[in-house]
């Protein structure tokens, strides 16, 4: 562990995140194969005072995944290529570039061909909320003493409170597409009122056609122009071709791992489902990162071509579609979920981006590059279906269903996803009538914990699964 | 004989069948332990119905206390059990509504009696038989004289709100206002009927619906839910808050 | 000169009674559904401790819930002003109180005369008032004022995690079940309230002399809970925290007949 | 189309026919307006563009929806989750319930998440002659957005030239925009009676004949309103109030907030809400091409909170509303769930109250009952202003 220094002892977000990929490969290191195994006491012996600290706050649930065999590899990249990514960053933001949050559909690649480093403004509390007890409730306390209600996205309230307390940098820009909805929208503003950000907008239009593209695509070089302008740093076309070719590479095994979620058996985790929409928020930012895809993709691989699936063989394997998302700050679900019902975990709202539309990113020129990188961010997750008629949404579902033969379909509500919520009732209907697979729908936060406890939420899964299948 | 108890948080339930027939029915109070609830539920069998323990081939326990009886049994999900009774009641039963104290929840079953899918009240407290104790406490009356009390209605008043909280402060207000007890009393019941039926429509429901739980003793509920739904309910045979204690008993004659 | 308050909650009654600046009488007693009832009663109870009749009140202000309808009223302030009246007599030293009522609770902040400077009210939900309180105790068979005090003998609280009256209801009885101790049940409940005051202390903030009023003032572990969660001591006030609402009443009562009078004399000459 | 004619007036007094206009169904000039064979559209947000409408030969009457008078929820509650907000689930209750069964057409926006996502009930479960939607970029800054806005009027007009065989003249643009811009000028008259020191209506008052104005074709309304200025300037101006107060925030047609603030004494002179003094704000240039000037008008007026950027013109919009009506406070409402108002409602708040404006703010329910609770917050609200 290198000695901490600057924004990144600075800031607690960034320590904390990368304090514990410290811990999550240190555990894994140990060969232990379930905590039983772990010798907490000599661990605590060798461990600085600050990560120690933090160790009662992990979810116990959590380092029981991560040191089962199928979730090992995958945990140890990802972790490897999280502490490359927030080198890079604060790194970067020692080196006295410019704060520059971006929303999570707008690409990396597009700001790290600009020669700089962009933070998801929404990443770092998902991670934190994943990994520790309660991981952000206070960061959502905080933006809610100020008058911000409770049905207000947590998404930005839990970074909100963390610029508040001084945990996450003051922002100097912060890139919105207006993608998905009015809560993050006006969460923006509200930043921009309260922190003196530049808020640079990138319109979204609502339909999901060619002529939306266009001016999309419009939008996007004109946000491209504004960030030049704002930070004196210019698109360069071979620094944006090396990310994005990093970015094209991850996407070949992303799009891989979803051909292969549709064997019987599954052979992929469902807890990388989290971790996957994680490097898909992060694309091309690293070459850790396409390490990961490419573990995570082999290992499946491997797995699918042994015949095995990530359900205990013999047991009886029930496919789910999660039709809203996972849920962040209940990182362990999917893993728990197959490991008691035999439920693998195939696709979800957060994670669904269809490989025949997206594609690759054309390297030829700066502008095909910069087109191929806004038809991704128009068919990402929330990008995709978040500001167009409920069809689309609707018939992707439908589609995933019959592809990846799901016997069950679950929708993790957020509460503060209120356009969700309108089309919960006919996407449920659709999957009941033209898929034949009834919906479980559920109440919860994304990162807010108080919401719906975990043991409830366990509670009424555990009851869905038992009663259906 | 096969003993089946649902042991609610209040009040456990208990049958006891002999050949899918009901030989025996108790209601004990649960006060918050299931053993204890469990011993009484012996003792009352002896007493007041001449049944030993050593009578009870089998105990199957459903509901709330079922993970809190330290005593060896089997034990059945509420759901299934709900399901089982209900077409046991009437075979041609395709969907249940069940109304108990701390949850609502309809289901829709196959012609095996198997759950296809369900829904329940979630976060939200109204629509449940406790949030009916909690608003007529307000009013100082008993869950089970709401529905004559309505009857006296004179007044149609329209109750918002989402949640049993907000309901409650409505009813204070109304109260406050001067408004009847009986024009309250129709309201509340109006908006629980409201809420269930909504809760129903939510859902494919095909046709004979059961309706079961403590609450389906309450004409006024269970009409204006019909009425709603445009559909007949059948009242679950008699002692709709035994339906879940039924059930787990008949999962016994199920396996055989 | 005699001037009455009454205060009429959705779960208590009040009334005061006072002669120019001295306390003479009050009495708390259980409303009824309806607040004219309740308000007669209790203005009759208090007169009768002190032998006076109906006519020897100068003025009479009402407040809380019920207030437009009191007949024998003549006039009507809210129970947010009266609180902060009211504590400001007990104490000028009061700058913010936390007013725990039957269905609502309420964070005011006075200024150095006792004026309303500011305040703040919960949402629609009673999670965190006296009715909460009510439905906890009911569910463990005690008198919420057994509560407070039972609740200090807890050492492993309990996490009340339900923001639902109701359900919290149901979480105490599955604790119970689970064998946990009615004091860890009762210090959890505490803790949950202070920490939903705490909240709504936020939204205001706290001025220094700080103190609850309502019945819930009574509650010693809720007391304790909230100054540890609000870092802040919380003083007791010299008078029954259940009569301040219809105090400050009364106090307007005075003044309110002192501004007429003068009007009236103004009007003579 | 002109149909006050065949309308009876229910009062001899412009002010009482106003105020007392029955909605929908019972509405006399909606159903002379179908009598006589045109069309009414129905729609919710401001950035639709009416004139466009109202000038389309096959005679579009265009009025703005409301949900007054509903009392339940319980069908659309099976389609939409009770995190939606209360008027969009009350207003598709009166779609699915019949009581909009008069509607021809309906014209959304994408404006608001919560109504835009009723777009397919609305097709599926209600079902409309004609049925779509304009839809709006969030931010106004840059001419490719107002260009987008633009193209999105013109493809409304196309869309309903295609289906009723006809379209609006540049002339019959212009006469719609001349008739709109009167309706808007005598509506401002109307809020200048209300600002005065002596008030000559209430705020309850003032909303009623808004909303008749929604809900008339406005070559009647304008008349109508004419008259009911002279008689509202005849009255004695109220003098006996406790204090002015303004209302904004969310959608409000209904005058159950300000019964209550009216209730206490006080008097609403004034708001800045999107169906008030916002919905009349800034004419249409009657010059150039007209549906570029009108798509100029409705894009660039005062902005909706979820406009990004546009927090500092409506913070002035405010300001200078309040400072126009010389008020003692500020009431913001905000229906729950409304996650544009209530973080608009409290950026604002902070800002005014620096300023040393005093505000409240204030959640209810569309169909709200607790009359109590909110009662007691405007008092208390009132009392801190030392009224």
């Amino acid at each position: 562990m290198e000695t901490q220094q600057g924004s990144l002892s600075r800031y607690d977000h960034f320590r904390k995140v990368d304090a514990v990929c410290d811990l999550f490969q240190m555990a894994i290191a140990t060969g232990a194969s379930s905590p039983a195994d772990l010798d907490i006491p000599t661990l605590m012996g060798i461990l600085p005072e600050y990560h120690a600290s933090l160790v009662p706050q992990i979810y116990p649930e959590v380092i029981e995944a991560i040191l089962k065999p199928k979730n090992r590899g995958a945990t140890l990249s990802h972790m490897a290529a999280v502490k490359r990514y927030v080198t890079d960053l604060t790194t970067a933001l020692d080196s006295g570039q410019p704060v520059i949050y971006n929303f999570a559909v707008t690409t990396p690649e597009i700001f790290l061909g600009m020669g700089l480093v962009p933070l998801c403004y929404e990443l770092l509390p998902i991670y934190l909320a994943g990994a520790f007890v309660g991981g952000v409730d206070q960061d959502i306390d905080l933006t809610e003493d100020e008058g911000i209600p409770g049905h207000v996205c947590s998404a930005q309230k839990a970074p909100n409170g963390a610029l508040m307390s001084g945990k996450m940098p003051m922002p100097d820009i912060m890139v919105k597409t207006t993608v998905p909805c009015n809560s993050s929208n006006m969460m923006y503003q509200w930043a921009q009122q309260q922190f003196g950000a530049r808020v640079v907008v990138v319109d979204s239009p609502y339909y999901s056609n060619r002529r939306a593209f266009r001016y999309y695509v419009e939008e996007w070089k004109n946000m491209i122009a504004s960030v030049e302008r704002l930070t004196g740093h210019k698109l360069d076309e071979d620094r944006l071709r090396h990310h994005v070719e990093l970015g094209n590479e991850q996407l070949k095994y992303y799009y891989g791992m979803q051909e292969l979620r549709r064997r019987i058996p599954n052979p992929d985790p469902g807890m990388h489902r989290a971790l996957d929409v994680a490097a898909l928020y992060l694309c091309g930012a690293n070459q850790e990162m396409v390490e990961y895809s490419r573990t995570c993709y082999q290992e499946a691989r491997e797995r699918a071509d042994s015949g095995l699936g990530v359900v205990a063989p013999g047991r009886k394997e029930i496919r789910t579609v999660w039709t809203w998302g996972m849920t962040p700050h209940m990182l362990y679900l999917p893993d728990w979920l197959e490991e008691r019902f035999g439920m693998s975990f195939l696709e979800c709202g957060l994670s669904y981006m269809p490989s025949e539309v997206v594609g690759y990113v054309d390297t030829t020129s700066v502008d095909t590059m910069i087109e191929g990188l806004a038809l991704r961010a128009f068919n990402m997750p929330m990008g995709r279906t978040g500001m167009t008629h409920a069809d689309l949404m609707i018939e992707d579902f439908v589609k995933v269903a019959k592809a990846y033969h799901a016997d069950a379909a679950v929708f993790s509500g957020h509460m503060a996803c209120k356009h969700s919520w309108a089309v919960a009732k006919m996407l449920g209907d659709a999957l009941q009538e033209r898929a034949g697979i009834p919906s479980f729908k559920w109440e919860t936060d994304l990162l807010d914990t108080r919401f719906t406890p975990h043991a409830s939420a366990k509670a009424q899964l555990a009851e869905f699964f038992e009663t259906l299948m | 004989m096969i003993l089946g108890c649902d042991i609610g948080s209040s009040v456990t339930k208990a049958v006891v069948l002999e050949d899918r027939a009901v030989v025996a029915t108790l209601r004990v109070p649960t006060e918050a332990h299931a053993d204890k609830a469990m011993d009484r539920v012996m003792e009352g069998l002896r007493e007041r119905h001449k049944i030993d323990r050593a009578d009870i081939e089998e105990t199957v326990i459903t509901g709330w206390g079922e993970s809190r009886v330290s005593r060896p049994h089997a034990s059945q999900s509420i759901l299934s059990s709900l399901a089982r009774a209900s077409q046991w009641d009437r075979p041609a039963c395709r969907a249940v509504l069940c109304l108990g104290a701390q949850n609502t929840a309809v289901l829709s079953i196959n012609d095996k009696g198997r759950v296809m899918e369900y829904r329940m009240n979630d976060k939200c407290a109204s629509g449940c038989g406790k949030f009916l104790e909690i608003m007529f406490e307000a009013l100082a009356i008993g869950v089970e004289d709401s529905a004559e009390i309505a009857g006296a209605a004179d007044k149609r008043i329209t109750l918002s709100g989402q949640c049993a909280v907000f309901y409650e402060s409505d009813v204070v207000s109304l109260i406050n206002a001067g408004e009847s007890v009986a024009n309250i009393t129709e309201a509340i019941l109006e908006a629980v009927t409201k809420t269930v039926t909504t809760l129903c429509k939510k859902m494919k429901m095909h046709d004979a619906i059961v309706v079961g739980g403590g609450l389906a003793n309450n004409r006024r509920l269970v009409d204006g839910i019909s009425g709603m739904l445009g559909r007949p309910l059948h009242v679950f045979g008699g002692e709709p808050d035994l339906i879940g204690a039924v059930g787990a008993a008949l999962s016994v004659e199920a396996a055989r | 000169m005699i001037f009455a308050g009454v205060d009429v909650g959705s779960m208590t009654a009040e009334a005061v009674l006072i002669d120019d600046d001295e306390l003479l009488a009050s009495t708390v007693l259980v409303a009824t559904p309806d607040p004219v009832t309740s308000a007669t009663i209790v203005m009759e109870r208090v007169l009768a401790e002190t032998g006076l009749r109906s006519q020897d009140v100068a003025y009479c202000v009402s407040t809380g819930y019920g207030r437009e309808r009191i007949p024998f009223a003549q006039h009507d302030v809210s129970e947010i002003s009266c609180h902060g009246k009211g504590a400001f007599w007990a104490d000028p030293g009061i700058r913010t109180i936390i007013d725990v009522g039957g269905q609502d609770c309420k964070v005011i902040r006075i200024d150095s005369v006792g004026d309303l400077k500011d305040f703040v009210m919960n949402d629609k939900c009673a999670a965190g008032t006296g009715r909460f309180l009510e439905g906890v105790a009911k569910t463990m068979a005690v008198h919420v004022s057994e509560l407070g005090p039972m609740a200090l003998g807890g050492v492993d609280p309990v996490p009340i995690t339900s923001i639902c009256t109701v359900f919290t209801q149901f979480d105490v009885m599955t604790f119970l079940a689970d064998g946990r101790t009615r004091e860890d049940i009762g210090l959890g409940v505490a803790e949950a309230l202070a920490v939903r005051l705490n909240r709504l202390v936020k939204r205001v903030g706290v001025e220094d002399r700080l103190c609850i009023t309502g019945g819930v003032a009574k509650n010693v572990a809720v007391v304790r809970a909230t100054e540890k969660v609000l870092g802040h001591d919380i003083c007791s006030l010299r008078i029954d925290p259940q009569i301040v609402g219809a105090l400050g009443a009364a106090l307007f009562a005075r003044e309110r007949h002192a501004k007429l009078e003068a009007e009236r004399s103004k009007a003579a000459c | 189309m002109h149909v006050e004619a065949s309308v009876v007036p229910t009062s001899a007094s412009a002010v009482e026919e106003l105020a007392g206009l029955p909605l929908r169904a019972d509405n006399p000039y909606i159903n002379a307006w179908k009598d006589n064979g045109g069309k009414v559209f129905g729609y919710v947000c401001s950035y639709v563009p009416e004139e466009l409408l109202y000038a389309q030969p096959v005679g579009l009457l265009p009025i703005r929806m409301g949900a007054v008078g509903c009392e339940t929820t319980e069908d659309a509650d099976v389609c939409l989750h009770k995190s939606i907000c209360s008027f969009t689930r009350c207003l598709l209750q009166l779609g699915l319930s019949g009581d909009y069964g008069f509607l021809d057409g309906f014209v959304m926006t994408d404006a608001c998440d919560q109504m835009r996502r009723t777009y397919e009930y609305w097709r599926d479960e209600v079902g409309l002659d004609f049925l779509t939607m304009v839809t709006i970029p969030h931010s106004v800054e840059g001419e490719q957005r107002f260009a987008w806005y633009l193209e999105e009027i013109r493809r409304l007009a196309e869309a309903v030239a295609e289906r009723y065989g006809s379209s609006a003249s540049d002339r019959e643009l212009a006469d719609a925009i001349v008739t709109y811009n009167r309706y808007r000028r005598l509506m401002l008259e109307l809020y200048a009676l209300r600002t005065a020191a002596a008030p000559k209506l209430s705020g309850a008052e003032a909303m009623r004949i808004t909303r008749a104005g929604f809900n008339m074709p406005k070559h009647a309304f304008n008349e109508r309103l004419h008259e009911a200025i002279g008689e509202l300037a005849a009255r004695p101006g109220i003098d006996d109030y406790r204090a002015r107060i303004m209302i904004g925030g969310s959608y409000l047609d209904d005058t159950f907030l300000i019964d209550i603030i009216e209730s206490t004494g006080a008097v609403v002179v004034t708001d800045t809400l999107c169906s008030g003094r916002k919905y009349i704000e800034s004419m249409v240039a009657e010059d150039g091409d007209p549906t570029e000037a009108i798509a100029r008008r409705y894009f660039e007026h005062t902005s909706c909170p979820r406009m990004i950027g546009g927090f500092e013109q409506r913070l002035d919009f405010t300001k200078r509303i309040a400072a126009e009506a010389r008020v003692d406070g500020i009431i913001f409402h905000r229906l729950p769930f409304c996650d544009n108002h209530s973080v608009e409602n409290t950026m604002e708040s902070r800002e005014l109250n620096k300023l040393g404006i005093p505000t409240l703010n204030l959640e209810s329910e569309y169909l709200a009952t607790d009359e109590g609770r909110i009662k007691t917050r405007v008092q208390a609200f009132l009392e801190k202003l030392g009224k």
